[in-house]
C-alpha cells in the first residue's frame, strides 16, 4: 500500500504534477526574459506564465458548435495526465529514481506522443479547416521525428546494456547509473552524432523555431487550439509547460545527469533546465525563422537520420 | 513631344477616320505628355486599344461618371487611361444610357477589374464579359451607387452626423 | 476563485479587428504589439490570433457595410470578460468617411466599446495608454 | 553574422521606452489636440470649410457665436491652422486624448466669440482682430485701432471721411 | 492526401494587415488554385471626393491608405495645380521629393520586416521594425505624425525645413544608411531567408508585362518601368538615380528590390537636402480653379499611382478617380501561387506588398 502511495503523491506531486508544472512555467517564464533580451526588450515578468494560468481559470469556455462536447473537454486533461506521468518517470540524480511500477524508456517515450497526438485530436475535434492543417502538419512532423529519435535510444540503450553483459538496458535507472561511474555522454566523442541528433529532435518535439510549424501563427492561426479558450486552454499550456520539462530532464537524465545527491542535486538538476531552455530554445527561437513543412520533414528524417545510424554503428562496431 | 502627336495622330486616322475623333496633346515643362482622344462613336474604342496595344501601351486604368449636363438623360462618359511609355494617352467617349460597351479584356487582361468596377458603380453594361461578379460591392447596395446625386445610405449617414452632433452639443449644455 | 481575478490585470491578451480601416492604425498596432521600442510584453499583453484567446479587443476602422456582420460575429467569438478599446476616430465616430454609402453606423452602436483613443492614427504611445485604462477595466470586470 | 547581432542584443541591453512608466518624449511639431482662442477668432469659418472630417461646428446666437470642435472627428490634419489667417487655431502637442467611453462626447475644444456693440451706431458685430486689421491696413496706429470697434458700415464712412 | 478541399483565409485573418477574403484550393499541402474577394475596405472615397471641396479631399485622399499616405494627395495636389496652371516653387518640388521618399523608405522596410514575420524570424522582424522606427521618428519631428505626413496644399508644401530640421534630417539619413546597408546583407545571405523565399511565387517578366504590373512587384521580374524615370515630376529630374531592377521573379527579389529602392530613397534624400534651393514652398493660398480635366501620376512606394481629375470651375471635382498600384498586382496572385505550399500562401501575399484600403477605396 505505501508502494502505491508514494507512487500517486511522485506522479501528482513530486517530480510529476506539480514540481514539473511549476519547473515548466519559471523554465517558460525565464526562456521569454532571455529571449526578450536577445531582442533588446524588456520582455514581462518572470511569473507571466503563472498569471496567465491565473486568467485563464477565470474566463468563459466556449464549445465550438458540431464539437464533440465530452472529448473536446477531456483531451487537454488526457494531456496533462499523461505529462504528469511521464514527468514522474523523469529520474533525478541522487533525488528521484524513475519507479518501476511505470515502465521503461520505450513507455515514458510512447507518454511523449501523447501530447502530440492529444493536439491532433483536438484539432479534428474543433472542425476548422485551420485545425485540419494543423493536425496533419504535427502527424508529419511526428512521423519524421519517431524513427530517429528511436535510434538515438537504441544507441543509448545498447551500449549500457553491453556493459551490464546484457544486450540492452532500457531503465533510464541504469543509464544514469552507468554514466555515473563511466563519466556523462555528454563528454564522449562517440556519442556527440546521437547528442547533435537528439538537438534537433529538441525544437521539433516541443514545437520550437524551426519547427513550430503546426503553430504557425501567420499560416495557420494559432493552429490545433485555435477554438479553445478559458480553463481548457490553459489545461493545455500547462501541458505544454510540463512537457518542456519532461524533454529537457529526459535529455539531462540521457546525456548529463551526473550530480550529488540530496537537495544539492535537485539544484543541479534545475539549473541544468534552465541552462538548456535558454541557452537552447531562447536562442534557437531568436536565430531562425520557420522551415516549410515539407523542408522539416526532409530535414528531420534525413540529418537525425544519418546521425542515429552513424551513432548507432559506431557503438555496436565498439562494444 | 511632338512626334507622340503626329505618331497618335497618323495611326488614329488610319484606324478610325480623322473625322472621327478629336486628338489634342498637352506636354508639360518636364515633357511629359497627356494626349486627349475623345471619340464621336462607341464601336471606334477597340480599334483604338488594339492601336495601343500595337504601340506595346499598357492600360493604366478606366475612368466612368456621369455628365452633369447629361444626368437627366443618363449619359455616361468613359475615359480609358493608356500609359505609352510614361506619357498618357486617354481615349473618351459618351455612352448613351442601356448602351453597351466592348471588353477590353481580351486584349488587355487587367481591364477585367476595372470594368466590373464600373458596372457596380455605374449600372453600365459591358459587351462580352466573361466576369460579371460583384468587385467591391456588397450585394446589399444597388448597382450605380454612383449615378444618384445622393445615395439614399449616404443621407442616412448623414442623419447620423447630425445625431452625432445633437448629442455633442447637449452634453455641453448640461455641463455647464 | 476571486483572488485569481486580479491576475486578469496582468495577462491581458489582444485581439485586433480591421473593421475597413485605412490600414494606418493596424500598422500602428503591429508596431505598438511587437516591437522592442513600445514592448507590451512588459504589461503581460500578448497578441493572439484566436479570438477564442483573447481579453481586449482592438477595433480599428470605421466599419463597412461588408464588414460588419463578420466583425459582429467574430466579437461574438471572444469569451468573457472582454474589453473593447476603439482606435482611431473611424470606429468611435465613422471620421471622414461618417457620410460615405458603405459606412455602417459607428461601431458602439452594435457592440459595447469600452475605451476610445482618438488620433489618425494615434501614436504609439497613446495606444499604450488606450490599453492601459482597458486593462483597469479588465481587473474590474473580472 | 546574424549570431553577432544577437551577442550585440544581448550586450546592448533593452531599446525600450520608460512609456508608460515614464514620461514619453512628444516632438514640437506633433499634431495633437486642437486649441482654440476666441479672442482671436473672426469668424470666417475658413477652419469649417476646410476641415474633411466635419469635426468643427459653428452654432451662431444673437449675441455671438459657438465654436466647437470634436476630437473624436477630428484627423489631426492641421488645414484649420494652416488656412486660418488670424491664428486662433492651433494644435498642440498633447496627445493624451485616450478616454473612457463614458467621455466620448465630451472630447470638445469650444469658445464663445462674443459680439460686440459697434462704437458708433451701437448694432452686434464682430470687432475686427488686431492682426487682421494689420493685414488689411498694412500698419499699426491709435486710428486703425479705433477702426477695429466700429461695425463694417461705421468704418467705411469713417475711412471715407477721413480720406476726403 | 490528393484531395481538393477549400481553405478559406479571412476576411479577418491575423496573418493579413486588411480584410481580405481568398477561398483556396488546396490538395494536400500544394495550392491548385485561388479566387479572391475584395470589398470589405470599400469605404466610397471616389463617392466622397465629389462631395467634398478640394481642400477638404487633400485630407481625405491622405486616409485612403496610411502606407502609401503622402502619394495620394501629392498626386491629386498635381493634377489639380496642371488645371488651375500653377508651377509649384523649386523649393516646394524637393520638399514634395522629401516627403516622398521619407514615406518610401517606411513603407518598403515595413513590406521586408513583415516578411521576416511571416516565416517566424520575430528578431530579424524587430531589427527592421527598428530601424524604421527612426524613419517615424523623422515624420514625427518634421511632419508632426508618424503615418500621416499632411505635407501638401494646392501649389506646394505646407512644411518647411530650417537649417535646425535640415541637420536633423541629414543626421537621421546618416544612421539609417548603414543599418539598411546591413539589412540589405541579411537579406541576401540569412538561411532562413534564402530558404523560404528563393524560388517561390516565381512571377515571369512576360507574365507582369501582360498583367500591365507596375512598382517593385514588375520591377522584381524585371521590368524597368519606374514613373520617376518615365514621367518625371517634381524634382526627380534634377536628381541622380538608377532604377532598380530583379532578375528571379520570386519573393525574394521583389524583398530585395524593396530593399534596394529604400536605399535608392535615401540617397535621393540626401541629394534632395544639398541641391534644395532657397525660396517660397507655396504657390498661392486659395487658387480659383477652372473648368478642365488632368492626369497625374508618380511613383507610389507599389507603383505607379495615376490620378484622373475632371472640375466643372466649382470648388468641388466633378469626377476624380484614381487607380493605385496594388490594383492590378492582385491579379498576379493566381499565377504567383500556382504549385506552391499552403505556407507560402502569406509569403506571396506579402510580397505584392498588398494594399487592400487603396485597392477598394
Amino acid at each position: 500500500m505505501p508502494e502505491t502511495l508514494k507512487l500517486i503523491f511522485q506522479v501528482l506531486v513530486f517530480p510529476g504534477g506539480l514540481f514539473a508544472l511549476c519547473l515548466g512555467l519559471c523554465l517558460k517564464g525565464f526562456e521569454r526574459r532571455i529571449r526578450a533580451r536577445l531582442q533588446r526588450r524588456v520582455g514581462p515578468p518572470l511569473l507571466q506564465p503563472f498569471f496567465d494560468l491565473a486568467k485563464l481559470a477565470r474566463k468563459d469556455t466556449t464549445i465550438p458548435e458540431g464539437a464533440p462536447a465530452c472529448l473536446f473537454s477531456a483531451l487537454p486533461f488526457a494531456g496533462v495526465c499523461s505529462m504528469a506521468i511521464a514527468a514522474a518517470m523523469i529520474p533525478i540524480t541522487g533525488v528521484h529514481l524513475a519507479p518501476a511500477g511505470l515502465g521503461d524508456i520505450l513507455v515514458l517515450f510512447y507518454l511523449l506522443a501523447i501530447p502530440a497526438i492529444v493536439l491532433m485530436l483536438a484539432g479534428s475535434a474543433s472542425g476548422s479547416p485551420f485545425s485540419a492543417i494543423a493536425f496533419s502538419r504535427e502527424l508529419s512532423i511526428m512521423m519524421a521525428y519517431e524513427g530517429p529519435i528511436l535510434l538515438v535510444i537504441l544507441t543509448i540503450a545498447i551500449r549500457v546494456g553491453v556493459s551490464q553483459g546484457g544486450w540492452i538496458a532500457l531503465s533510464l535507472n541504469d543509464i544514469i547509473a552507468y554514466q555515473q561511474r563511466y563519466g556523462a555522454f555528454l563528454f564522449d566523442p562517440v556519442m556527440w552524432p546521437a547528442l547533435l541528433a537528439f538537438l534537433v529532435f529538441f525544437p521539433a518535439n516541443l514545437g520550437v523555431a524551426p519547427f513550430d510549424i503546426p503553430e504557425a501563427e501567420s499560416e495557420v492561426l494559432d493552429g490545433p487550439l485555435l477554438e479553445y479558450s478559458g480553463p481548457l486552454l490553459g489545461l493545455f499550456k500547462m501541458m505544454s509547460a510540463m512537457k518542456a520539462g519532461v524533454v529537457i530532464g529526459l535529455g539531462i537524465a540521457l546525456f548529463y545527469p551526473n550530480a550529488p545527491g540530496g537537495a544539492l542535486g535537485l539544484m543541479c538538476f534545475v539549473l541544468k533546465c534552465f541552462v538548456v531552455s535558454s541557452l537552447g530554445v531562447a536562442v534557437l527561437r531568436t536565430s531562425m525563422g520557420r522551415m516549410r513543412i515539407d523542408q522539416a520533414f526532409r530535414f528531420l528524417v534525413i540529418w537525425p537520420g544519418i546521425l542515429g545510424l552513424v551513432s548507432l554503428v559506431v557503438v555496436l562496431w565498439r562494444y | 513631344m511632338k512626334e507622340l502627336q503626329a505618331l497618335l495622330q497618323r495611326e488614329l486616322d488610319e484606324r478610325v477616320g480623322e473625322q472621327n475623333i478629336s486628338l489634342e496633346c498637352r506636354t508639360n515643362r518636364k515633357g511629359v505628355t497627356t494626349a486627349w482622344c475623345r471619340l464621336k462613336r462607341i464601336e471606334d474604342l477597340l480599334p483604338c486599344a488594339q492601336m495601343v496595344k500595337a504601340l506595346s501601351g499598357r492600360l493604366s486604368t478606366i475612368t466612368a461618371s456621369s455628365r452633369e449636363h447629361a444626368r437627366e438623360s443618363g449619359t455616361h462618359e468613359l475615359a480609358y487611361h493608356f500609359d505609352l511609355d510614361g506619357d498618357t494617352l486617354t481615349v473618351s467617349l459618351l455612352l448613351p444610357l442601356g448602351a453597351e460597351v466592348d471588353s477590353l479584356t481580351p486584349l488587355f487582361r487587367n481591364a477585367d477589374w476595372n470594368e466590373r468596377e464600373f458596372m457596380e458603380l455605374y449600372d453600365i453594361k459591358i459587351r462580352g464579359c466573361l466576369n460579371p461578379k460583384r468587385l467591391f460591392l456588397d450585394e446589399s447596395i444597388a448597382p450605380g451607387v454612383l449615378d444618384r446625386l445622393i445615395p439614399f445610405s449616404a443621407l442616412v449617414n448623414a442623419a447620423s452626423t447630425k445625431t452625432l452632433w445633437e448629442r455633442i452639443l447637449a452634453n455641453r449644455e448640461e455641463g455647464q | 476563485m476571486s483572488s485569481l481575478s486580479r491576475f486578469a490585470g496582468k495577462s491581458p491578451w489582444l485581439y485586433r479587428i480591421n473593421a475597413g480601416s485605412c490600414n494606418g492604425c493596424d500598422v500602428e498596432l503591429a508596431t505598438t504589439a511587437i516591437i522592442p521600442r513600445y514592448d507590451v510584453e512588459r504589461l503581460g499583453c500578448q497578441y493572439c490570433a484566436s479570438p477564442k484567446h483573447a481579453d481586449i479587443v482592438l477595433i480599428t476602422g470605421p466599419l463597412t457595410t461588408r464588414v460588419k456582420d463578420k466583425v459582429l460575429s467574430l466579437y461574438d467569438e471572444i469569451p468573457n470578460p472582454k474589453v473593447t478599446v476603439a482606435i482611431g476616430i473611424c470606429p468611435i465616430s465613422g471620421g471622414v468617411f461618417r457620410e460615405s454609402y458603405t459606412m455602417s453606423r459607428p461601431v458602439d452602436e452594435y457592440i459595447p466599446v469600452d475605451v476610445n483613443v482618438p488620433g489618425c492614427p494615434p501614436r504609439p504611445q497613446a495606444i499604450i495608454e488606450g490599453i492601459a485604462k482597458a486593462i483597469k477595466i479588465l481587473e474590474s470586470r473580472s | 553574422m546574424w549570431q553577432l547581432v544577437l551577442l550585440k542584443n544581448l550586450l546592448k541591453g533593452p531599446a525600450t521606452e520608460a512609456f508608460p512608466f515614464g514620461e514619453a518624449t512628444t516632438p514640437a511639431a506633433y499634431r495633437g489636440r486642437v486649441a482654440f482662442d476666441p479672442s482671436a477668432c473672426t469668424a470666417c469659418r475658413t477652419c469649417q470649410y476646410v476641415c474633411a472630417a466635419g469635426a468643427i461646428h459653428f452654432e451662431e446666437r444673437p449675441d455671438g457665436l459657438r465654436f466647437t470642435l470634436w476630437h473624436n472627428s477630428c484627423v489631426f490634419c492641421g488645414m484649420c491652422q494652416h488656412y486660418c489667417v488670424a491664428k486662433a487655431i492651433h494644435l498642440t502637442t498633447d496627445w493624451h486624448l485616450s478616454h473612457e467611453q463614458a467621455r466620448k462626447y465630451e472630447m470638445v475644444e469650444e469658445g464663445w466669440v462674443p459680439f460686440r456693440p459697434c462704437l458708433q451706431c451701437g448694432e452686434l458685430m464682430l470687432p475686427a482682430t488686431p492682426p487682421l486689421m494689420r493685414l488689411a491696413y498694412r500698419g499699426d496706429s491709435k486710428e486703425i485701432e479705433a477702426l477695429r470697434h466700429l461695425c463694417p458700415k461705421c468704418r467705411q464712412t469713417r475711412a471715407a471721411g477721413r480720406n476726403s | 492526401m490528393t484531395t481538393t478541399y477549400k481553405l478559406p483565409v479571412g476576411p479577418l485573418h491575423v496573418a493579413l494587415e486588411e480584410p481580405m477574403y481568398f477561398k483556396i484550393d488546396v490538395q494536400g499541402e500544394t495550392i491548385a488554385g485561388l479566387d479572391i474577394t475584395a470589398g470589405h475596405v470599400h469605404r466610397g472615397i471616389e463617392y466622397l471626393t465629389m462631395n467634398r471641396n478640394f481642400i477638404q479631399n487633400i485630407t481625405l485622399l491622405e486616409r485612403v491608405c496610411s502606407l502609401c499616405s503622402n502619394s495620394h494627395p501629392t498626386t491629386f495636389c498635381m493634377a489639380l495645380e496642371q488645371i488651375a496652371g500653377i508651377d509649384i516653387p523649386p523649393r516646394a518640388e524637393f520638399l514634395r521629393v522629401i516627403a516622398d521618399e521619407t514615406k518610401r523608405v517606411s513603407s518598403n522596410l515595413f513590406n521586408v520586416a513583415i516578411l521576416a514575420h511571416i516565416v517566424g524570424f520575430d528578431t530579424l522582424f524587430m531589427h527592421v521594425m527598428e530601424t524604421r522606427e527612426i524613419m517615424q521618428d523623422v515624420k514625427e519631428t518634421i511632419f508632426g505624425n508618424r503615418m500621416d505626413l499632411a505635407a501638401n496644399c494646392i501649389g506646394g508644401v505646407r512644411f518647411d525645413l530650417d537649417t535646425e530640421r535640415k541637420s536633423y534630417l541629414g543626421a537621421q539619413i546618416d544612421r539609417v544608411i548603414p543599418l539598411v546597408g546591413k539589412i540589405h546583407k541579411l537579406y541576401l545571405t540569412d538561411r532562413t531567408i534564402l530558404s523560404r523565399a528563393r524560388g517561390v511565387g516565381v512571377l515571369s517578366k512576360s507574365d507582369a508585362l501582360e498583367l500591365a504590373l507596375v512598382g517593385p512587384v514588375a520591377r522584381g521580374s524585371g521590368v524597368e518601368y519606374d514613373v520617376r524615370k518615365k514621367a518625371p515630376y517634381a524634382a526627380y529630374d534634377q536628381l541622380d538615380f538608377e532604377v532598380v531592377t530583379g532578375s528571379d521573379g520570386d519573393v525574394w527579389s521583389r524583398a530585395l528590390v524593396r530593399i534596394q529602392e529604400a536605399e535608392v530613397a535615401l540617397d535621393l534624400l540626401r541629394q534632395c537636402l544639398q541641391k534644395m534651393p532657397e525660396g517660397p514652398i507655396c504657390a498661392s493660398l486659395l487658387p480659383e480653379v477652372p473648368a478642365g480635366e488632368a492626369i497625374a501620376k508618380s511613383e507610389a512606394p507599389r507603383g505607379e499611382l495615376i490620378y484622373y481629375l475632371r472640375t466643372n470651375g466649382s470648388d468641388r471635382p466633378a469626377r476624380l478617380k484614381w487607380r493605385v498600384p496594388s490594383y492590378m498586382n492582385w491579379s498576379a496572385l493566381p499565377l504567383m501561387m500556382k504549385g506552391n505550399k499552403i505556407g507560402d500562401i502569406p509569403m506571396i501575399v506579402n510580397s505584392i506588398d498588398p494594399c487592400i484600403s487603396c485597392t477598394e477605396r
